[in-house]
């Protein structure tokens, strides 16, 4: 009797620790795969609102269309069409054939009033802007903020932003002149002193097999690169001896504190503006369908893209952007004509206070 | 002597009294403005961190106005003594280093208004306030450290007004090398900071200055 | 006289026009104006929603994946130290002994050998996900810590991200140095777990309440390496934001970083007094940004030295005892629990000066100063008498 | 009987945490303990064995055989300072409770009938959780009558 007792008790035992887990797990399981019905069915609702969205916040708005520029918006005594008028020429000469494409991307404002002490209705589709602007700040807001047809991530991861008319071109060209003469790196004064090949690396636009140290390629800019830019990072830790070490420097540890840093942080030589300004200069050089060509292939290497884009090869197009800069040396300083005059009257005013001044009359 | 301070105190007051009265009026007014807001009735208490950031930015007024009602009231104190060459100073049946006390004196009791105005404005503001949980107010701390800073820039001030011209030059003129060394320094890219220097022996740490520096918060935790 | 009275007039009306306008109730309401900022969009409540119940899914996933684990782990792990699950690649054999051989080591640095808790590391090796289900958890760490069923196995998940999927999936080599302080801090409360065993129930419906941020690290170092602690992400004292950040925790943090033992007190026991029932199973989720959501500065350490502060055997009597937290931690460190967090505190950081207090110092310094000043024009002025 | 005891060793525990100090040190003593009571030879010897943390209870049940006097032991690991043992009736009413010899309660009983009793363990005292406890009831050799 007892045997067959102990017999049921230690069978049933695990069997059912077994079973709370399982039941536990099964409970679990059946609450994920539930919540992950009512997910789906949510986004599919979620997709329906926004489009409802989209018309409900567009719905009593105008539509201004000037060349391929859609822009909805609210009534507001806002310029939105002169503002359009002047901005879309500089938009299609940038895009060119492309800029055809846009009408597929409107842009939707709501003008609101700038007093922050007004409540706002929340905003789900489009961007607010005050309704005071004057129409030069409409216009460079259209052109900050529209969208570069078929732009993809690796052009935009490329040139670390989206590629939008500039305002100032010429000012562009100087920046960039500056930096290329400014630039701590061996590589980019090469660049600045006519070795395309040098110009490619710093430019990130060929073979990016050991880059770092075709970048930064003397001891010298590695070491100032790790103890001026990254000190912080090193300091702490595993990573100080070698630091200690770059300090004192070991060109090796420099390196190796440079390789070790996460993908992408290593910083070019060169900023995002000598990137933008080849582009530019490719979609100068390849005509009105240069942008078009630009972003056919999103998957091909940017020098093939860019060469495509020129309708030259890559180095002919560095060289005449390197050209282009060249060209664009910044005017050095000049003095207004009214700055004698200010000179003159400052003077002037503070001769008389210090007559007047109490002290002299002691 | 009772009657000499008095004579000396009307005068003083005559010479400061817009000084006075405008400094009374900021000093009450800072402590306000600062917790302008605090006791909205539709918020209830501002978000913590929203009415500290305020406090500390309004709280670098106090230490400016320290130092401003220092300096003028130090200025007007001797500017008529300088402009009569002290003969009234010599007229007077005093010995002269009471006369400096006097003066002194008279000073700081009328700089009493402003720092009166700062701990009734101060007090005003937080008994009015709505402060949330976990934040506390310090308005006689404050009114103890502005008294503080008051009596240091007048006594500072007062010194530096007391001396003639010479003197003011002679200051002035360490002033402004010190600047130019600094500005030289940088140019020749040498490796020296006068300014970091100073700011860290003055304003730093238990520094003459220190009473001045950091920050005047009327709201804390 | 006549005049004095007009101007104490002029002065006292302008004070009361300024109270009258800025003193509740005509004052209460503040101008309200700023800079004008426009918003950002904003899903809608529908798209909101989507997202709410995504995040739920990721919870319950993560659960059940851990729970999956568990079950897998206890039938085939004999190791001493923990065993290691990767999940979301097929790793080479080498590259798995590779990161065991580390664990290996920092387990032996920790001084653990056998344990009553054991503990498995789940590493899900960042990969691209189809669209038709929400990304899995995949930024925040997990454990399901042992519970009445499993009393015995203490789960950590450890999401690797992008930067250590590819280190140990051998394609980067850099950053070996920071790959064992990544393992160790995340085992987490597991550490405890294994270091300690079980808590006992109030010390773990304290822990459970306050997301075990005081139990986050068991290590002597700093949780990111040597010294690095989450007070370093406050950044320098100097600098414009370090009051902004300082005021973005609760006012009992504030109080403590100041060094005032009430407030270190408070921070410590915050959560000490709710009576949590422990679920089952017993999953703890540490937020995303969990050094901006702590209670105390930095809380990640703060169990860890109290144990290596007062020993083994004290911190046992704390870890097991069925009395309030405030008195069985009192007693194990043998002083108030806010005088002793208060000097702990001390050791990382300066007490933050809160209030108008100057430094005293200044204070005298600064007098001294002045008195002076006044000595010497009062003896220049007597040196000029006409006598 | 053999397949009896592979059953019993088989549940309870996870398979992971054989070989563990703390279980073999509770199966050494409670195997000591038997051999010193002395067991019928005509009866099993019922064992059970798990592990809890301070303040949770197991219990379970088992028949006791009218007339046989019992031996209910029970055992823990180093960690462990205080168990409580008890004696339940089918009705699940207390019949005898031991609770002051600390880490080695034993209660001694006769049971009138034939039936289910139960017996409950309280881990009261646990310095490492989870302890590990190990239970006998052993039947003895009936006194000579």
């Amino acid at each position: 009797m007892s045997r067959v007792l102990a017999l049921v008790l230690a069978v049933s035992l695990p069997a059912s620790l077994l079973h709370g887990q399982d039941s536990l797990m099964a409970g679990l399981r059946r609450q994920a795969d539930s919540l992950l019905t009512t997910w789906r069915e949510a986004e599919l609702l979620a997709d329906v609102a926004d489009s409802l969205e989209q018309v409900r916040a567009t719905a009593g708005s105008d539509t201004i269309a000037v060349g391929g520029l859609r822009i909805i918006v609210n009534p507001s005594p806002l310029q939105w069409r002169d503002a359009a008028e002047r901005a879309w020429p500089v938009i299609d000469s940038l895009y060119g054939s492309a800029a055809q494409d846009l009408p597929r991307y409107p842009y939707i404002f709501r003008a609101v009033d700038p007093d922050s002490g007004v409540r706002r209705t929340v905003l789900h589709v489009g961007a607010e802007v005050p309704w005071d602007l004057d129409l030069r700040a409409t216009t460079t807001l259209l052109l900050t903020t529209v969208t570069p047809p078929s732009f993809d991530p690796a052009l935009a991861n490329w040139l670390g932003s989206a590629l939008r008319p500039t305002l100032r071109p010429q000012d562009e060209r100087g920046v960039v002149f500056v930096l290329l003469v400014t630039a701590p790196s061996e590589a980019v004064r090469r660049c600045f002193l006519g070795d395309i090949a040098r110009c490619k690396d710093v430019l990130q636009i060929g073979d990016s097999t050991g880059l770092l140290t075709r970048w930064y390629m003397t001891p010298a800019e590695r070491e100032a690169l790790v103890t001026e830019a990254f000190t912080d990072y090193f300091a702490r830790g595993a990573t100080a001896p070698s630091l200690q070490r770059c300090r004192q420097h070991h060109d090796d540890a420099c390196t190796a504190l440079l390789q070790s840093l996460p993908p992408g942080t290593q910083p070019r030589p060169l900023a995002q503006a000598a990137g933008i300004l080849l582009v530019r200069e490719a979609l100068r050089a390849g005509g009105r369908d240069a942008y078009r060509r630009l972003v056919a292939r999103p998957s091909a290497p940017i020098g093939e893209r860019l060469a495509s884009a020129a309708g030259i090869d890559v180095d002919s197009l560095v060289a005449r952007w390197r050209n282009g800069v060249l060209a664009a040396r910044p005017k050095p300083l000049t003095l207004p004509w009214w700055a004698s005059f200010v000179a003159i009257g400052w003077t002037a005013f503070f001769g008389l206070c210090a007559l007047r001044s109490s002290r002299w009359r002691l | 002597m009772i009657a000499m301070f008095r004579a000396v105190l009307y005068s003083q007051w005559k010479w400061s009294r817009l000084i006075v009265v405008l400094g009374t009026v900021a000093a009450f007014a800072i402590p306000l403005v600062s917790l302008q807001g605090a006791a909205r009735p539709d918020r209830g208490a501002l978000q913590a961190q929203e009415l500290l950031r305020a406090v500390q930015s309004w709280g670098t007024l106090y230490p400016l106005l320290a130092t401003a009602l220092g300096l003028l009231m130090a200025i007007a104190a001797w500017a008529a003594d300088h402009r009569g060459r002290h003969i009234h100073a010599l007229t007077l049946p005093i010995e002269r280093w009471r006369f400096v006390l006097l003066r002194f004196g008279a000073g700081f009791v009328l700089l009493a208004a402003p720092i009166a105005a700062v701990l009734i404005g101060s007090s005003l503001a937080v008994l009015t306030a709505t402060l949330p949980p976990g934040l506390q107010a310090y308005p006689i701390a404050l009114a103890v450290r502005f008294t503080f800073a008051v009596f240091v820039a007048y006594a500072v001030f007062f010194a530096v007004s007391a001396g003639t011209a010479r003197t003011a030059g002679i200051i002035l003129g360490v002033i402004a090398a010190v600047i130019l060394v600094q500005v030289v320094a940088s140019i020749a890219n040498i490796d020296l900071n006068l300014f970091a220097a100073a700011q860290t022996v003055l304003l730093l740490g238990p520094g003459p200055l220190a009473v001045f520096a950091g920050r005047w918060m009327l709201v804390d935790v | 006289m006549a005049s004095l009275r007009r101007w104490v007039a002029v002065g006292l009306t302008a004070c009361f026009l300024l109270a009258l306008a800025y003193l509740p109730p005509r004052g209460a309401k503040s101008s309200g104006k700023s800079l004008f900022v426009g918003q950002s969009p904003q899903g809608t409540p529908v798209r909101q929603h989507a997202r709410a119940l995504a995040d739920e899914w990721r919870n319950a996933d993560a659960t059940v994946r851990l729970l999956e684990d568990r079950q897998r782990v206890k039938r085939d792990s004999f190791r001493a130290s923990p065993t290691i699950v990767f999940r979301g690649a097929t790793l080479p054999p080498n590259a798995v002994h590779n990161v065991e051989t580390v664990m290996d080591s920092l387990w032996r640095g920790l001084g653990f050998a056998e344990t009553k808790v054991r503990v498995t590391l789940v590493i899900e090796l960042r990969r691209p996900y189809n669209s038709d289900t929400p990304t899995p958890l995949q930024d925040r760490v997990a454990y399901l810590v042992p519970d009445s069923t499993h009393r015995t196995t203490c789960l950590a998940y450890l999401p690797a991200g992008p930067y250590w999927t590819l280190f140990i999936l051998g394609k980067r080599h850099e950053g070996f140095d920071r790959f064992a302080p990544w393992l160790e801090a995340g085992l987490g409360p597991c550490a405890f777990y294994a270091a300690y065993g079980t808590p006992g129930r109030r010390v773990e419906s304290w822990l459970l309440a306050r997301h075990w941020d005081v139990g986050l690290y068991l290590g002597s170092h700093g949780i990111a390496g040597q010294r690095f602690s989450s007070l370093d992400l406050m950044g320098n004292p100097r600098s414009p934001w370090y009051w902004d950040g300082v005021y973005s925790f609760s006012p009992a943090t504030v109080a403590c970083l100041a060094g005032r033992p009430r407030g270190c007190s408070a921070a410590v026991l915050a959560g000490a007094t709710e009576e949590r029932t422990i679920p089952i199973p017993n999953v703890v989720l540490v937020e995303r940004r969990w050094w901006r959501v702590q209670h105390l500065l930095p809380g990640e350490r703060y169990l860890g030295d109290v144990a290596r502060t007062v020993g083994r055997d004290r911190f046992l009597d704390f870890w097991t005892s069925g009395q309030p937290v405030d008195t069985a931690l009192a007693l194990a460190l043998k002083r108030p629990v806010g005088e002793w967090t208060a000097d702990w505190e001390r050791g990382f950081v300066r007490p933050i000066r809160l209030g108008p207090t100057p430094p005293l110092g200044g204070v005298a310094i600064a007098l001294a100063i002045a008195v002076f000043a006044i000595v010497v024009v009062a003896g220049t002025a007597s040196r000029r008498q006409i006598r | 009987m053999r397949i009896i005891l592979v059953l019993l060793a088989v549940s309870g525990i996870p398979r992971v945490l054989i070989g563990q100090r703390w279980e073999r040190q509770v199966q050494e003593r409670v195997q000591r303990t038997i051999a010193a009571v002395g067991p019928s030879p005509r009866l099993p010897v019922v064992r059970r064995s798990g592990m809890l943390n301070t303040d949770e209870t197991a219990s379970f049940q088992t028949t006791l055989v009218q007339h046989t006097p019992y031996a209910i032991i029970a055992v823990c690991d180093d960690d462990c300072s205080r168990l409580q043992l008890t004696l339940l009736s089918p009705s699940g009413s207390d019949i005898a409770k031991e609770r002051n010899s600390e880490s080695l309660p034993t209660l001694h009983f006769t049971a009138a009938t034939t039936a289910v009793y139960g017996i409950r363990v309280v881990m009261e005292g646990c310095r490492w959780n989870p302890c590990w406890y190990a239970i006998a009831v052993v039947p003895l050799r009936k006194p000579p009558s």
